[in-house]
């Protein structure tokens, strides 16, 4: 492992990246610091780019959707978020999982429905839960984890504990109900919750104009009086920029926060997608501003990255990547005698007896 | 041993469990400042405050969702839906995430989370306030349903259902809330694992809960006049059943009659009868009878919903029926 | 019957109330048309209040929610539109059926539950229907009518009928997913629906504020690009301008539309309500803006109504309210033995043959 | 006779609608540019253009809800929830509105409404894309709920709800639209009011329906290999059950074993046996027993899956057991 590699954290650190005035976008960050972005950014790529080998192998089944394309959302976000922070995501998460430090192998074995996956195989490429990570998933249902992005953050508002809880979800979620509800609720009871809105213009095949009559969604969500802003999403400083100084607020106690990531998939919505609904030159349009690219060209021009650094980063992201395949290849399924297993409590858990027992 | 309604022993149940665990609040629709659409959480608001009795804005999906993000965060939430008619409303975070996260988690989040609603008809409210799907929701695996229809399960059930760590929903029958009677001083958390027997019989064995233990104890004094010894099973939890209980009675009783204010078809006396069948088959001695509010939305005048609901003449003709007597 | 009370038509006529532009708020209008809008308050007015007196009778049951304080909304609204359009309301819809027309003894035979009433006694307070009046209910989920007009709108557009969908809901039920994905889909299509929120600044027991981080709910509309405006609830004159606009509008095509109007309830939420979230005094002050007594006195002011009028049209309305009381009390039972009719459309309506039955 | 596909079939169907009728049109979410999630819509948009295929926003209990409004409207709208687990979002449109407002009118509005979803599990989709809970729905009077199992009546069923002046619930398990057969090039609606025999036998009655028909067939195939004639009964419509067809068939075979996609617990299996109890008690040979899901979320991993679900190991060992052999 290269040296650079050897210092990445999963979860965040502290350095800022600080906005410099007088070149807007363009933020100070130390050779470290953007090294380690670069680094979560290609963990999240590969692996994905291994998962849709995998689904062709029939390693991987059911849905899978792909991050690919928007990996600076995920990493960029989670360098604003500490440990004791929580997250919600939805079905896309893989990156979310990897940027927020669940291991990589039990990602994978995850994926295959392995026992030693992080949610013990019984949730597949959907449902990533990790509760040392507060990592809450993995939803499926579009909007349906918005809700309980805003019970956590009320439970730390009771419980006077100055944490943040980060809700992904996409654009499509904004039409549902549970979006404006959550919005609401969240705002209504300065809740501290960071709405964290991925816009890559597309639910399925349904285009954003398609589905939304006011498409700025930043000015959507101050319809509930609460600060928004639209973000590039496929410029890593930026992502993690404003989302430091969203969830900074957050933390004062300013109530929520919304940001609108702008970002794209560049792969299908999910394997089962001929993408009828968008042409390929819209495609490759976005895909000139691909994240890790452009991210890594301005590493180099800033004197931070050189081809020797890059070619060690790649290499080991890859070894690590195979580990996590040869973690899950070697898993176990879990055995059929356990299916009823924690559909509820195990007795131990249960009513303690401080009521009579009939 | 004082004398108490069903109102008050929820909100003495209520009560009892703010005061003994600072993790638990109450949420809903007007549970605060309006004292609860059924006037059970009056008070709670002056003596708690508004950090702990949460009135929410109409939102049932997201005030529900939020039950369970509050109960993963480590609160003991009450989520108050004002009736299980609004409910339909919250039904995917109920299926979907608080019955579903623990077991596709791999075991590990639990979701500690009450929600209370009034359910059933009786009350002239009309076709969208008059359901009774308590027996629709036992159908959901990852969740525990129970109905109170005693004050002692009234006063009892709550802290009981506080304490399992995963989520409970409690029904509270419309029609129970006045019904008075005594209550021991020190009645106080109960069990929630078993069906109760209310009255022992030998003869057959009436099966019920909720709304309809009162109508089914009265049609059962109406059989013991005719010389028919019911016994009646208030199911109390509906989703475990209690089926050695329910077994018990009816290898002794040879005969059952289930009254269930579910609409008939797809309620949970099927699941009773099925459960019957299955396990107690060559115990029967005749077919197994139902009685369950007929199929149509519950209508507004009096005669129509009364007509509509298991009443004690329908229970009575048909235990009779069941018991070989012909009236 | 007086002259005045013989000339009311229970559905609008097309006489616009236009402003006068010198003196905004103090509209033109003809002596006959402020005579009918006052007789169509005073009828509500009387008809609720004879419901209230019906219900500690014991005559009424169930929920029964009074709009007492609310009528100019109903009755300024209908005048903006004609028999074709279609109307949706709530739980609190006596006004809104008898400002449309629909008849008041039948609705009064609905209150008892008898077999004349325009539901045929099967929904009472909360569920008036009436096919004539293309009266759409009566809804006593809140929000659950937004979805409804949205799809009758939807109809129209489609097959191309210059109509529009009136719909009546609560400041509370702005709260509500539905609401929010109502405005989207009728925003972003282009359909003819009428939003028209009576914000009586309660819903139940909850404040407006205390459920609404934005409690400027025209500004929440226009968030879905919607053209929304406030309006004085509480004149009936100005609900009728404002929703002739907005209709106008809409019917030419614009789209839906949306308006906030302000208004008040006098009464207790329903029957069961202690009214413990509000002092008495709000009640009074408001009170003082008593649609009827403030109408009336403008009447009057304009040389529009002499007190031999108002005695006059105040017997016609009592004597119209007695005689609907005594054919609901005439009214007859439905036959136990139709319970399960109707669940289901009757047997000649059902599928025709064009299939070969089994 | 061609050969075709039920997804092909359901896409003839949909296409004859909009023909025939200039009322209908379907909506939903990527019914359109997509070409619906199942691809079952693909190639519709061309054809009748985007006033009749509406690509809806996410917004499941708007655009039911709309359906509903626009069948009040005079059209025959086609409402694509994409599957039945989103469906939970629009349950209080269904429940409260769809199924009740003709009642609750005094008959003065019917609701010509078709809402068609995926169902069922059997994709490794996971706990939150595997529900199976058409049984569930037929618990609600006012709406009619069918399951077309064969390529006929995924190409038949369509029209006939259309017709059908009230609400109707179709459920396409979504493990059949890849199912492959001849269907008569003149294929067109079918009956809806029927359970159809899909295998005469003698020795059991073997009752199911939708995504489990084709393992039940294959069931009987091994049960008739060891001597047991099956016959095998496709509901066709769970809502109302055709109770004729079942008892006929249980009346001269006197065993029954129910399979169901359902979890257990107050499946749509209940139901029937409770319904035979009542009906048929008395020729019963054996106790009548039932094949269903585990009560447990779907688990993603494959083996967990089928073991989740019922199989056709299950049905021959309950088939066996209920008439009396052990294997
Ligand atoms: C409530 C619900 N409806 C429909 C679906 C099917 N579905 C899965 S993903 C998706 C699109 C969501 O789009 P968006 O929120 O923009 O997220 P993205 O996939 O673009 O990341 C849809 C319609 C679902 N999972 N849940
Ligand atoms: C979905 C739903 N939740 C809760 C209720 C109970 N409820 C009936 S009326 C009401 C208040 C509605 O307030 P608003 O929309 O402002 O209408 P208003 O009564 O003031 O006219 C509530 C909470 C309901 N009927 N439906
Ligand atoms: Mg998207
Ligand atoms: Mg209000």
């Amino acid at each position: 492992m290269t040296e650079a590699a050897a210092n990445v954290q999963p979860i965040a650190s502290t350095e800022t990246a600080v906005p410099k005035p007088d070149t807007p976008g363009r933020l100070e960050i130390s050779r470290e610091h953007g090294l380690r972005l670069l680094h979560e950014m290609l963990r999240i790529r590969r692996f994905e780019e291994k998962c849709a080998e995998l689904y062709s192998a029939g390693k991987i089944r059911g849905f899978l959707h792909l991050y690919i394309g928007e990996e600076a959302v995920a990493v960029g976000a989670m360098q604003a978020l500490g440990r004791e922070d929580a997250v919600v995501a939805t079905y896309r998460e893989h990156g979310h999982a990897l940027a927020r430090g669940v291991a990589v192998d039990r990602l994978m074995a995850e994926m295959y429905g392995k026992h030693q996956g992080c949610s013990r195989g019984r949730g597949g490429s959907m449902h990533v839960f990790d509760a040392q990570a507060r990592f809450y998933g993995g939803n499926a249902i579009v909007g349906g984890g918005l809700p309980i992005a805003v019970g956590l953050a009320l439970a730390d508002k009771m419980q006077q504990r100055p944490r943040v809880t980060a809700c992904f979800f996409g654009d499509g979620a904004v039409a549902e109900g549970e979006f404006h509800e959550s919005l609401n609720l969240a705002s209504l009871w300065k809740l501290p919750v960071l709405f964290l809105c991925e816009n890559n213009l597309y639910a399925m095949g349904t285009r954003l104009e398609r589905a939304q009559s006011q498409t700025d969604l930043a000015a959507k969500a101050r319809s509930y009086l609460m600060p928004a802003e639209p973000v590039d999403g496929m410029d890593v400083l930026a992502v993690e920029a404003a989302t430091k100084r969203a969830a900074d607020a957050v933390r004062r106690g300013e109530g929520p926060a919304f940001l609108e990531f702008r970002t794209y998939r560049f792969r299908a919505h999910s394997m089962f997608d001929a993408e009828l609904y968008r042409d390929k030159s819209e495609v490759e349009i976005w895909k000139q501003r691909d994240p890790i690219t452009t991210f890594t060209s301005q590493l180099k021009e800033r004197g931070m990255a050189t081809d020797g650094i890059l070619y060690a980063l790649n290499m080991s992201v890859a070894d690590e990547i195979d580990v996590a395949v040869q973690f899950a290849e070697a898993g176990t399924w879990e055995p059929v005698d356990d299916l009823l297993k924690d559909v509820y409590t195990p007795a131990e858990g249960r009513p303690s007896g401080s009521y009579g027992a009939a | 041993m004082g004398t108490t309604t069903y109102r008050e022993a929820v909100r003495t149940a209520l009560t009892e469990a703010l005061v003994k665990d600072p993790r638990v609040f109450l949420m809903g629709e007007d549970v605060g400042k309006y004292g609860g659409s059924y006037a059970v959480s009056k008070g709670l608001l002056a003596e708690f405050g508004p950090e702990r009795i949460r009135d929410t804005p109409l939102s049932e999906s997201t005030f529900v969702g939020a039950g369970i993000g509050a109960a993963l965060g480590g609160m003991r939430p009450i989520v108050e839906v004002m009736t299980v008619n609004f409910s339909l409303l919250a039904l995917d975070q109920i299926v979907n995430n608080a019955a579903t996260i623990r077991h596709m988690s791999g075991g590990q989040f639990s979701i500690p989370l009450v929600i209370r609603m009034a359910t059933g008809a009786g009350r002239q409210l009309a076709a969208q306030h008059a359901h009774s799907l308590e027996g629709w929701y036992a159908h959901i695996p990852g969740i525990r349903i129970v109905a109170p229809a005693t004050l002692e399960d009234a006063r009892g059930m709550l802290w009981t259902a506080l304490e399992d760590p995963d989520p409970v929903l409690i029904f509270e029958h419309q029609t129970l809330y006045n019904m008075e009677g005594p209550l021991a001083d020190e009645a106080g958390a109960v069990d929630i694992d078993h069906a109760a027997i209310r009255r022992p019989g030998k003869d057959l064995s009436l099966i019920t809960y909720g709304g309809t233990l009162g109508k089914t104890l009265q049609a059962a004094e109406t059989l013991a006049s005719e010389g028919i010894d019911a016994e009646v099973i208030d199911l109390r939890t509906l989703r475990p059943l209690d089926m050695a209980t329910i077994l018990d009675s009816v290898k002794k009783t040879h005969r059952a009659v289930i009254v269930d204010e579910g609409w008939k078809s797809g309620s949970l006396s099927a699941e009773i009868v099925a459960r019957l069948v299955e396990h107690a088959f060559y115990e029967l001695d005749a077919p197994l009878a139902r009685v369950c509010s007929a199929e149509v939305p519950i209508p507004y005048p009096k005669h129509l919903e009364d007509a509509a609901l298991p009443q004690p003449p329908a229970i009575v003709a048909a235990a009779r029926e069941v018991v070989g007597r012909r009236g």
